[in-house]
């Protein structure tokens, strides 16, 4: 049957991913209908091009950019420093979520702290990051992680409250401690929570990532970003945001693929699933 | 033999480019290594952080604004000093070349367009605009229209009918394609702007160090002043990522010119406060005049001795100023580098 | 070996009108001793068994275990809640081996015995399940079977045949007092079905609607051990004529 | 009146290895008729139920009502679960409202059936109460009251009484004849009392473990409307004696 | 009882207190801890008062800032920025978090993008949103709305996700349509997401709003930060920050008080709560 499916006509091919894998080919025909409806709003409200670029002008930019073997060492150091910022920022903020999700008195008395000092902007704590972690890529990383261990700690802390307390009670009947009841119920019930959490830091990674070169970087994909913007080239700004973009969304899917392994107990029957919901 | 580590850091620029040529060019131009130093250089967001930078010893030294210089010592007790004064006021503020604006007192009831409402743009714009009998506070509207695109498209749709920016802005501005022509007070060409600066404690405690990094970068200075193309060629060369992109070759080689361009008259600007035909070097009169003006606007509640904002003596600019400019200036003719 | 001492228990409620689910119980449990306890439904008599099994809080009272009394669970005791309440991430091995794992007891030693119990409620081949892969009854009986995994001197059972089919159930029943028996257990067991608690007890407590309170203590002095040919006896009949009494019930639940 | 042909239900599990929880079931069900099913524990009555419900995919076969077949839920149809299904969020007077939310009807009109039916299932006082705030057979009791109360004329009960105490469960079972009867309803009801499944039924439908399969529909052919008494007669032991075959059981369940 | 309490001693008084509600005296313990720490930090790494002020300067600047009645209309301009953009990106990200939800063909083709959008740093896009909204506080607003939206969307999504299908099913079988099953279900399981997302989003709102005048300003806490900065007025920056941390913490605290009105289901009984987790 596949057989006869690969020597039809491309027209019957697509018709035959429609109903495969519908979401690739509406996801193809989004994309399509992004760049058509990019360029109308450009015609319609007469956006100059030093404002928003034609997206064949940033084809073009993203283009040059990757023929260019140098730029991948930019995105190099970029997508460390978003890597090691997020993975700093979700242990720590599971560590802290976890801390506050088991002592209910951290959550009255720390928890909020925590949040006063979540609303810092970055740029004001800088000077001290640079003197701690040198002008190198540490101190970007550390930026980063800093601004991506929040969601982490918020979700955390939700999802564990989100645990079932007759599951916890079962446990406790059998003396558990309350690290047990921890490790076999708090967390799994979180996980659909941290999941959530961590979709979020991984964007707030790439723009911690970018925040933190914006205070003064030598590489990277913010580098090139001020680099673009100090030359007015609008067009070569947006081919960087869209490897930012197209970084995040990747970092995204993945997460999106680890979290249906972990997290399976809510899923039905497949089949059922597509019919319903 | 070992190489001793210094630290140079650029405030209010966290991407360098051409314009800050006089610190990336002398180590690929062999200036520092010569005299034993491995020199790196770090943007650093803003004046303010490189001055912070500067107190804890995280920097050896710092391009910063003069006025922040003027500030750390009056405001914060800290006291910073002046070594090469790159340049002098370069802002102005520019109108439509052919609008109806020809005069500052055409400005009135206008909006007048500025990076940000706490830049160190203001009190220049407000003492310019009341010397022209405005009243800053009721005349005109003040709008902050951030950097780039951003205040060329405010200028564009009409939303702002001047713009008050420093020297490279209004270079990159025009590059942009706007027609623009510039007014500015001449007394700013008496301010000292940005400036290589250290701590006080620095040059007590090794003033050969100093002297020496302060030398590389006259030589650099008197390297492009000779063939500014040199200097960009250089400049593309080391730091590629550094040139301009979006436009073709010819057409970002003459961006990168006009901008160093800019960068040597204000440089030239900056040496006649010298006062002795010195390259480099800080002026102490200049430093007290502008000192007084800030005083004068209300940017500073206090004063120090001007002196006190200037390092080393006359003998130590000597030193700084004493090498071979023709051998340099023959080297820049010649721009032979290979690769 | 359990002494409960006026024992209250009245619940706060949303709407701000309290709920006095256990009223002044008072009731002594043998060491070695088959309890059953029935009474209509919403009595207390699940509450009851959490205040024993150490996870719910009395209003007031005593519960004295050997003379001391208790102030939370007990690795002695196995309780098998009114819902499965399996841990829905865990496969059917590992929600039995849920005991095991929380006392530190050795998974080697002990993973024969789930295997085994797992075969005693007719699970074999479904270890590797999840819970939600399984029927209602068949989720009950792997609650019982973590029950009994770490053999606990004292068994809490909150309707726990109350699912499953009249062969299953007879099964079970049969296999509960064969433990019981073997192992020197004490059980307090709480049905719904007067025939069963008649089978199993040596004592049964039928309670009285809200608030809960004891109606009355019945000795059952059937000989032991109890066989299904029993249940055809007159003096079942008598037994279970007389806690039918309480229900007022004619006798369609056995 | 609904026509269940060939129908399969073969269940993808994690392990990879799948159940086949029914397996060529043949069956009608008459306008009016009251059928009840027995069988083993996992042996696909829920399966099939929800199938019935339309909440189920089935893997093949067909199921026609009034000869067309059915693709999803109907009006028509009333389910009482396994399990309560309450909604945790709302109170129980809301809970036993939610069919007449989601169809439209008028809440003027059917509140005094709601609070009708809550003093059926002796719920009365216990309105403005949260669902975790009842006894498990309350819960249940509730869940019953939610599948009656938009007088659906089909309904499909999943052991609803196994959580009642004997004299609530012959109280509902009248009632729920009395119902049945007086509003001409058709009803499937699932139970593990052999006793209750002969009691209630027109036909009942005996169900063979896995994969599920119908061993025997037997026609009970007793006088309407039925009393307890007629569980003490002949008749009526027959037909669980004839019941119970299937099981092997002796008869502890009733 | 309580009569006698009044008039017992401050030391009893104190006692009382940390028995009826232990938070509030530990919260006070803990702030007056991070003080301490800051005061020891600061001596212990000898870090210059340019660096970090001692907090008895910051007291001082702060207490200036409140005694100036100017300062309030800046704190006023922040936070009806905080407040609308944050309105605005819950609102916003509801609907979207709810359309996605409500469509998994949605989660697989939108739903990335959305995450490719969010990575774009704000200032990249400042002049186009200056550009619709002006150069007053409207840009502002929407630029912390931009930023605070996403958090919602991401929990609203997997909120929604986490209902229980056989909650679903119960209410499909009773013919539900896919909006009462949203309505009755899936909105109401989604609640300690949401209320996570929203107290993500309020962090984010402080941030947008103070991002959003660092792009250009008259007013506010953001414009006051700049103007410190640049007078080297590091006690005045870090009284600001303490302020914008200040109303950070309060709509936490306010959003935490909803909550638990809201989502009440899974709260057991008072006094056993104490007791156990
Ligand atoms: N968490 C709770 N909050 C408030 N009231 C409760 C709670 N749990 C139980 N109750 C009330 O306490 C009473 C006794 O409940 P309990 O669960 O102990 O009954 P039960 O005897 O086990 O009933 P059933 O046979 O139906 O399971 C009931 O009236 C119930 O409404
Ligand atoms: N969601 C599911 N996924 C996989 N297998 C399932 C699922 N639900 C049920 N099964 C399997 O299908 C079979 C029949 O299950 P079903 O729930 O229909 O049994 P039942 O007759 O209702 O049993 P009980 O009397 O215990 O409720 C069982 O073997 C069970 O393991
Ligand atoms: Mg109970
Ligand atoms: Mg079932």
């Amino acid at each position: 049957m596949t057989a006869k499916k690969e020597t039809s006509l491309p027209a019957g091919r697509i018709r035959d991913l429609l109903y495969r894998r519908p979401e690739i080919v509406f996801s193809v025909l989004l994309l399509i209908l992004i760049i058509g409806g990019w360029e109308a709003i450009i015609a319609l409200f007469n956006i100059p091009p030093i404002l928003v670029p034609a997206p064949s002008a940033i084809a073009r930019s993203l283009w040059a950019n990757l023929t260019t073997p140098r730029f991948y060492s930019h995105v190099g150091v970029t997508l460390w420093e978003i890597l090691a910022g997020f993975a700093i920022g979700s242990v720590v903020g599971l560590f802290i979520g976890v801390c506050i999700g088991q002592w209910k008195m951290l959550e009255k008395t720390v928890y909020p702290y925590i949040v006063a000092f979540q609303t810092v902007p970055k740029v004001a704590i800088a000077p001290l990051i640079v003197i701690w972690f040198g002008y190198g890529i540490m101190s970007k990383v550390v930026i980063t992680a800093l601004i991506a261990f929040f969601p982490v700690v918020v979700n955390c802390i939700a999802g564990m409250n989100a645990a079932s307390y007759q599951q916890v009670d079962m446990l406790r009947s059998f003396t558990a401690t309350r690290w047990q009841v921890f490790r076999m119920v708090k967390i799994q019930a979180a996980m659909p929570f941290i999941f959530a959490g961590l979709d979020i830091a991984i964007v707030l990674a790439v723009i911690g990532a970018i925040v933190g070169e914006f205070i003064g970087a030598q590489a990277g994909l913010g580098f090139l970003l001020l680099q673009r913007n100090f030359s007015m080239d609008t067009a070569g700004t947006f081919a960087i945001l869209i490897v930012l973009s197209a970084i995040g969304m990747i970092l995204h899917l993945l997460m999106n693929m680890i979290r249906r392994r972990i997290v399976f107990w809510n899923e039905r029957d497949e089949i059922l699933a597509q019919g319903s919901s | 033999q070992d190489l001793q580590k210094v630290k140079i850091g650029v405030g209010g620029s966290n991407f360098l480019n051409l314009t800050y040529y006089y610190v990336l060019l002398p180590g690929p131009l062999g200036y520092w290594k010569e005299e034993g130093y491995d020199v790196e250089v770090f943007p650093v967001s803003g004046s303010a952080e490189a001055a912070q930078q500067l107190a804890i010893n995280n920097l050896d030294f710092a391009e910063m604004n003069a006025s922040a210089i003027i500030q750390a010592n009056t405001e914060q007790k800290l006291p910073i000093q002046a070594i090469i004064t790159n340049g002098t006021i370069g802002w102005g503020l520019s109108v439509a070349r052919d609008g109806p604006i020809k005069t500052v007192a055409d400005l009135k009831g206008k909006s007048i367009g500025v990076v940000s409402l706490s830049s160190g743009g203001i009190p220049l714009l407000n003492s310019f605009l009341k010397t022209n009998g405005l009243d800053p506070e009721n005349d005109v509207t003040l709008i902050s229209t951030g950097v780039g695109a951003q205040a060329i498209s405010a200028f564009n749709s009409g939303q702002v009918d001047a713009l008050m920016y420093w020297g490279t802005a209004t270079v990159g501005f025009r590059n942009a394609g706007l027609e623009l022509e510039t007014l500015s007070d001449p007394a700013w060409k008496g301010f000292p702007d940005f400036t290589f600066s250290t701590v006080k404690s620095v040059v007590e405690k090794d003033p050969a160090m100093v002297e020496s990094i302060a030398r590389g970068m006259a030589k650099a200075m008197v390297f492009a002043a000779a063939n500014p193309d040199c200097a960009r060629k250089l400049q593309w060369k080391h730091y590629p990522d550094t040139r301009p992109t979006g436009m073709d070759e010819d057409q970002a080689a003459a961006n990168d010119l006009s901008l160093i361009s800019v960068i040597l008259s204000e440089q030239a600007a900056a040496a006649e406060l010298n006062g002795n035909g010195q390259v480099a070097g800080a002026s102490v009169p200049a430093f007290g005049t502008y000192q007084d003006f800030l005083f004068d606007a209300g940017v500073l509640t206090s004063k120090v001795e001007p002196a006190q904002l200037v390092a080393g003596d006359d003998a130590f600019r000597e030193r700084i100023n004493n090498f071979d400019k023709a051998a340099i200036e023959a080297q820049a003719k010649a721009c032979d580098f290979p690769g | 070996m359990i002494e409960i001492r006026g024992l209250n228990k009245v619940y706060d409620t949303r709407d701000g009108e309290p709920i006095i689910a256990l009223k002044d119980i008072n009731f002594d449990i043998e060491q070695g001793e088959f309890v059953t306890v029935v009474g209509p439904s919403g009595c207390g008599k699940t509450t009851m068994l959490k205040i024993l099994a150490g996870i719910m809080r009395k209003t007031s009272g005593e519960i004295l275990v050997r003379g001391t009394p208790i102030d939370g669970p007990n690795r002695q005791i196995g309780v098998v809640f009114q819902e499965p309440l399996l841990l829905p991430w865990r496969n059917i091995i590992q929600n039995v081996m849920v005991p095991i794992e929380i006392q530190g007891r050795s998974k080697a030693e002990y993973g024969p015995v789930a295997a085994e119990l797992l075969r005693l409620v007719g699970l074999t081949g479904f270890d590797k399940k999840y819970p939600n892969e399984l029927s209602g009854g068949m989720q009950q009986r792997v609650g019982i079977a973590r029950a009994l995994v770490h053999d606990p001197a004292f068994l809490l059972m909150d309707e726990p045949f109350g699912a499953l089919d009249a062969m299953t159930r007879e099964q079970m029943n049969l296999e509960l007092l064969r433990i019981w028996h073997e192992r020197q257990k004490t059980v307090l067991l709480v049905t719904h079905s007067i025939a069963e608690a008649v089978f199993l007890a040596d004592r049964i407590v039928v309670m009285s609607p809200r608030p809960g309170r004891i109606a009355e203590v019945i000795e059952v002095d059937l000989p032991r051990p109890r066989t299904l040919a029993m249940i055809n006896s007159d003096a079942f009949g008598t037994y279970v004529a007389r806690v039918r009494k309480h229900f007022g019930a004619e006798g369609l639940d056995g």
